[in-house]
């Protein structure tokens, strides 16, 4: 039984830890919140792909670090702790990602030692309105060739270089590999509830695209891209949520009321507890992911599902209750409560609400009880 | 057991809303909170036209300005003047709860002052009472109030003041003795606003909105004449004030069950049974909470007080508040994000209402504070320990 | 604006609660849970029919008080409180409303003067299973005089003298009352999670019964029989969900542990606060449901089915925690907590569990929306 | 990260599994709960194999009759032993809390004269702490311990004793000082279970059932050197076996997400999206549980210590299934009220779980306690005011 990760690797995120609680610190992820003209933290990237993070699960012969999902998942726990305020997920999640699930050999050794590099910045453009994504009637469109449609909200859309859009083809779905940077795209910024990622509407107008993957047939690379991104993400989500409730524990304890810290109040003390048990069940079932993403096992689709689920409920009691602790002051735009609030949907919704992931879960379930 | 008005009571609407309808446009749509100069003009307008026509406090004796008419008259009026685009905002707090303190601890000098020019909306009241480190803990507050002559000298810091930018007067509970247990060395003033030494700075909100004030005070002087109630009797007056704020604590400000269904028809989703038992869960809670308040109305019309019990609709509404506008934000999936009045389904009222949510459960007492008012008050059970009821205010721990 | 029970309501339920304090103690209760012969309290049985309840809602012409539906609430609200071993549902909710609503005039004159000198027990037999009975499809028929098939559990249905049978006949679903006491009616104790209240299977072997209402035609009689009952119960459940609530509330001010009653701990006021608001919710509804019983509003199926819902919810809230509040003591036999947890769960599925409520409430919201 | 055993693990495995395969039936399916004098029998027998065979105590030192093992062994042998059918319930009180208090308090006469008898199987011990007014506050108990010469004199009541009516011995926390602190006046002690003055009686529970029991104690005497630690220091001896209990609490008993996805199957439920919604909560939390252990157990193989985070598996099962088993009982609609083995979907399960639930939600420590605990030991939150800290525990209020 060895259900925990590494020592080499706890190190690597004990040194990402402390870098990140240098370099991001909540005064820096203001500056892209205050600043509408701040799509990103440009510094903080930089830095970011210096340290090699971009590159962790990339193989040494793509220019990357080669060390393995294990690696990423730490990382990801300290980028969502951080509430870092760059195109991490995009780019490495899912760019990256999708390059080594389905691209060809060309298009892995264009773009994944540029990513490594920091020097392309990825997009995931599927949604195309209000309600999930339906990848078997979009609006979208792609002819071998050429692009045309509207995704909207794509996150890191007004600054990735290259973006992955889902687009109807031969009665099929399609992943399309698209340079942002072409005429024929039209981005647009749009205004959300997380100032702190950014949002754009992307228009395609005959916009030159490469698959990933087969023509209409992108559906199973698809569910797996999101399958390992809804792991790394429930890693970001859980480091969040613990330092949500790291922050209302302190909290409690500093302040008083009626002669005593508000923390030895017991209706203070067990919603702190609460949240902790949700982080624990977030963190257990976020470890079976990892696990289940290093290893390639087949109980991926249940492991992610359950770690979404878990990590996105966790983030949202913890991340609204530490606004509670807070009392008034937590309502204020200067405490970082409401940092957290904004980040825990963002995530929550990122890859599908966890509604989706819910019936994700069950469908796997059946299967397998099925086999 | 029905929902028709007494005839006494139908023959009050017919006048209310006669009176409205002669004096006031209908409302065509729940609008935004305005705000301004210009609808500050508005708005003390029609609390005049209110006044002149014997409405503006109906439950009031006719000795202070008031109609000397019932509780559920004035609810009546309420439920009437709602449907009318009524600017009613800038005067609750001061009618509410600040003219009543006036009334009930003033000299008659006061009431002869205040509170005329209060009832006919020449003079705009707010309440300072919460502080950075006195928000549960009202009476933790460290603004002082220092004898100095015939006058008291204030210093200190208020927070969370709603209308401190427009008001004129306020009610002003301070320190004046440090070295007596916390509740015993408060006493109230009235203070005049507009004095050079009060500052009132806009709040920025975790929501991104600016709605309330911190108040600063910095050597302000307020004359011996101008205390309210006894020195070191503050917090005797102050109940009263936080007793008829009780009462003047408004509805929920949001989506409720209908939005949610209206917007989950549109999106398909009345064939989702997951979906369809939320929503009736929300239903129930929704028409627990509006029942309830015809329940209290009930009594008022019997002659009752309505007591502690109604802390029951703000735990209610905002934990549901912030429940709805979650389910409406995810149901949209990634596109849910988007906080734009122009983009998002139904003018992005889940988005904004989920940013207003945890501040609704918070104003007016949190919901741990309203449970313990229902489990002490209503059930009886022990209040918490107080571990600094009898230490000096200067003595105690205060982190 | 007059939401609430008349002063001579409210007296009637106050003589109601002094009565049943007396005759109708736990000890009394716990004859029947105890005694496996006792399948009801005859001698409460036998009072409450001398006290006329039983003939509250049933017209002056056919022998009752000619009292209204809000008396009958009233009233429903003490037995609930009361947790009363005694058949009043059955056959006042079920019986004496079904001929009220659909019974023929020799109906009604035969039986509903018996029910009101209580010389007539009525039972409700629906299920034939696990899982709410589908009324399209039952395996019990009548074919116009003759009934045969199994129904189990009917309440009361070891002392009902008669029953009201839900049969398959012409494809549709009649309602048929059958005299108990013939031939061909097999009735088997079954043994259930609440023994104050008894519960049988009832085998019909070319058993003699007839229609109230039309052949194949009842749906509509039953679902309004059934929203009728459901807003009686929701007093019934409100009344126990109150008294669960009280005593906790009781226990928590007399035990001591850290030398602090425990309800000045924030965790059990908190939770007793919780309970209380549950309760006013649920008491809200009902008397939403009273109104619309009391006046055959169109709003019946809605308040009825919110009314139902809420009181489920309510009563399963208070008795789970009054047990906990209770700590061990509350897990003995000797203690009352557990009477009102096994209580609520029958009330909870007596007439169709809340999820099938819940589902009815959204429909009836649905036909509102289209009208 | 992998799910396999190091190479020493997984040849004490296959050492174990060789061991039971060769000395125990496999297991057929899971059965009620055994009781009765012949399965007391077969249970000591197979004490008396496992000591034998260096399986019983495997973490004890070799000293007193362990094998030195770790605490992953002891693990591994658990997992083992659960498939067979191996009666181990009668001696898990008494070697998982009871004996390691006697090692640790002891005099080395009853460390030989008690541990050995307890290892092989001949004595069966229980525990004796809870009373009926002390129960979370287990230090506020009243059976007293007077002193009389070399014996001390013991009058009172212990109740929620597991194993009582078939044990041989018990340790016996005492007052034998009510003029100080609560925490002070305690001693703990060697009884004799067998003593005239010893009276055992079961509880009847709300389940039904009668598997604990009420022991009354009437002037029991018990020697001196029966003492287990120093006078008035009974609760420093209680800690430690209250710590070993933390350890030795065992699963949830009863249906979880898997048993009522199979029947929710069964009766055509998995197309309705609500019921789909709440298993997967139920699978999340179940999980969560499984998988905190093998993280538990991760470190235990490293060989770090436990911890208080221990608690939250109690809270997580006790609640879920409460939850579970009354939306299986519910989804059998009226039918779900029948608990009976031979009618009921399951053979009853669900019923029978149903009331068991909130005795699982109270034993070995209440959801507000496991709370507090996670809350201060955890979160290293304040405790709650003691106001019976420091006052004399007949000078206390007890309600």
């Amino acid at each position: 039984m060895n259900f925990d990760f590494s020592e080499d690797q706890k190190f690597l995120g004990d040194q990402a830890r402390k870098y990140l609680s240098e370099q991001c610190t909540t005064a820096e992820v203001r500056k892209v919140l205050n600043d509408d003209g701040m799509a990103c933290h440009e510094s903080l990237w930089n830095g970011i792909a210096e340290m090699g993070w971009l590159g962790t699960a990339i193989p040494e012969e793509y220019g990357g670090l080669g060390l393995g999902m294990l690696e990423l998942c730490v990382l990801a726990e300290e980028i969502g702790r951080a509430l870092a305020p760059v195109p991490f997920s995009s780019t490495v999640y899912m760019l990256a990602e999708a390059l080594k699930l389905g691209g060809s050999e060309a298009q892995k050794q264009a773009l994944l030692p540029e990513i490594a590099a920091g020097k392309v910045i990825g997009a995931y453009a599927s949604s195309e309105g209000p309600g999930a994504p339906d990848l078997s009637a979009l609006k979208t469109t792609f002819d071998g060739s050429k692009l045309n449609g509207t995704k909207i909200p794509v996150l890191d859309g007004d600054i990735a270089t290259h973006a992955l859009v889902t687009a109807a083809e031969n009665g099929g779905v399609s992943l399309v590999l698209v340079d942002l940077n072409q005429a024929g795209v039209k981005r647009t910024v749009v205004k959300t509830l997380d100032p702190t990622r950014s949002h754009a509407e992307l228009e395609f107008t005959d916009v030159a695209g490469e698959r990933i993957g087969e023509a209409g047939r992108a559906g199973p690379l698809i569910d797996k891209l999101m399958d390992r991104a809804a792991v790394l993400i429930a890693f970001e989500q859980t480091g969040g949520a613990d330092r949500a409730v790291e922050m209302a524990t302190d909290y409690a304890k500093s302040r008083y009321a009626f002669g005593r810290p508000i923390g030895g109040y017991q209706a203070i003390k067990h919603k702190l507890a609460d949240g902790w048990v949700k982080n624990q069940v977030a963190r257990s079932n976020a470890y079976y992911g990892a696990w289940a993403l290093s290893t390639d096992a087949g109980e991926l689709p249940e492991a992610a599902a359950a770690a979404r689920v878990a990590a996105s409920e966790a983030f949202w009691f913890a991340s609204k209750e530490n606004i509670q602790t807070h009392g008034g002051m937590g309502f204020t735009w200067e405490v970082d409560c409401h940092l957290f609030y904004r980040r825990a949907k963002l995530l929550a919704v990122q890859v599908g609400s966890p509604k989706i992931w819910k019936e994700k879960l069950i469908s796997a379930l059946e299967n397998k009880a099925a086999a | 057991m029905d929902f028709n008005d007494t005839p006494e009571e139908a023959a009050f609407r017919a006048e209310a809303r006669a009176f409205l309808k002669a004096n006031l446009p209908e409302k065509k749509q729940a609008g935004g909170r305005e705000r301004g100069e210009e609808f500050l003009k508005r708005a003390k307008a029609w609390q005049k036209t209110k006044a002149q026509g014997g409405f503006a406090q109906i439950t009031w004796p006719k000795a202070v300005g008031g109609r000397g008419g019932t509780p559920m008259q004035q609810v009546i009026w309420n439920q009437e003047e709602s449907s009318f685009a009524a600017p009613t905002g800038p005067f609750q707090i001061g009618l509410g709860m600040c003219i009543p303190t006036v009334i009930a601890f003033g000299s008659d000098e006061h009431k002869k002052r205040y509170v005329p020019k209060a009832l006919i909306g020449e003079e705009i009241w707010c309440q300072l009472f919460s502080e950075p480190a006195a928000g549960s803990d009202v009476a933790g507050l460290k603004t002082r109030a220092v004898r100095d002559g015939d006058d008291w000298v204030i210093n200190g810091q208020k927070v969370w003041t709603t209308g401190a930018q427009f008001s004129d007067y306020g009610i002003l509970l301070t320190r004046t003795d440090p070295s007596v247990p916390k509740h015993k060395g408060l006493t109230m003033f009235i203070v005049n606003m507009k004095d050079p030494g009060v500052e009132v700075r806009p709040i920025h909100q975790a929501s991104g909105g600016r709605e309330f004030n911190e108040v600063y005070f910095t050597d302000v002087r307020i004359p011996d004449s101008d205390r309210l109630g006894e020195v070191g009797a503050g917090w005797k007056v102050a109940l009263v004030t936080l007793m008829n704020e009780r009462l003047a604590v408004g509805g929920s400000p949001g989506p409720d069950y209908d939005e949610i269904m209206k917007f989950g028809t549109e999106m398909g989703l009345m064939s989702d049974q997951a979906f369809r038992e939320k929503l009736a869960d929300w239903y129930i809670q929704a028409q627990g909470y509006k029942l309830t308040k015809f329940r209290t109305q009930t009594a008022l019309s019997r002659g009752d007080t309505p007591g502690p019990e109604n802390s029951i609709g703000k735990i209610l509404t905002a934990n549901q508040l912030q429940d709805i506008c979650n389910s409406g934000i995810e149901l949209q999936d990634h596109y849910g994000l988007i906080n734009d009045e122009e983009l998002a389904p139904m003018k992005a009222i889940f988005q904004s209402s989920f940013m207003w949510a945890p501040g609704l459960r918070i104003a007016g007492g949190t919901d741990e504070i309203l449970k313990n008012i229902i489990a002490e008050r209503v059930l009886g059970l022990p209040q918490d320990v107080r571990v600094d009821k009898d230490i000096a205010f200067d003595q105690m721990k205060s982190g």
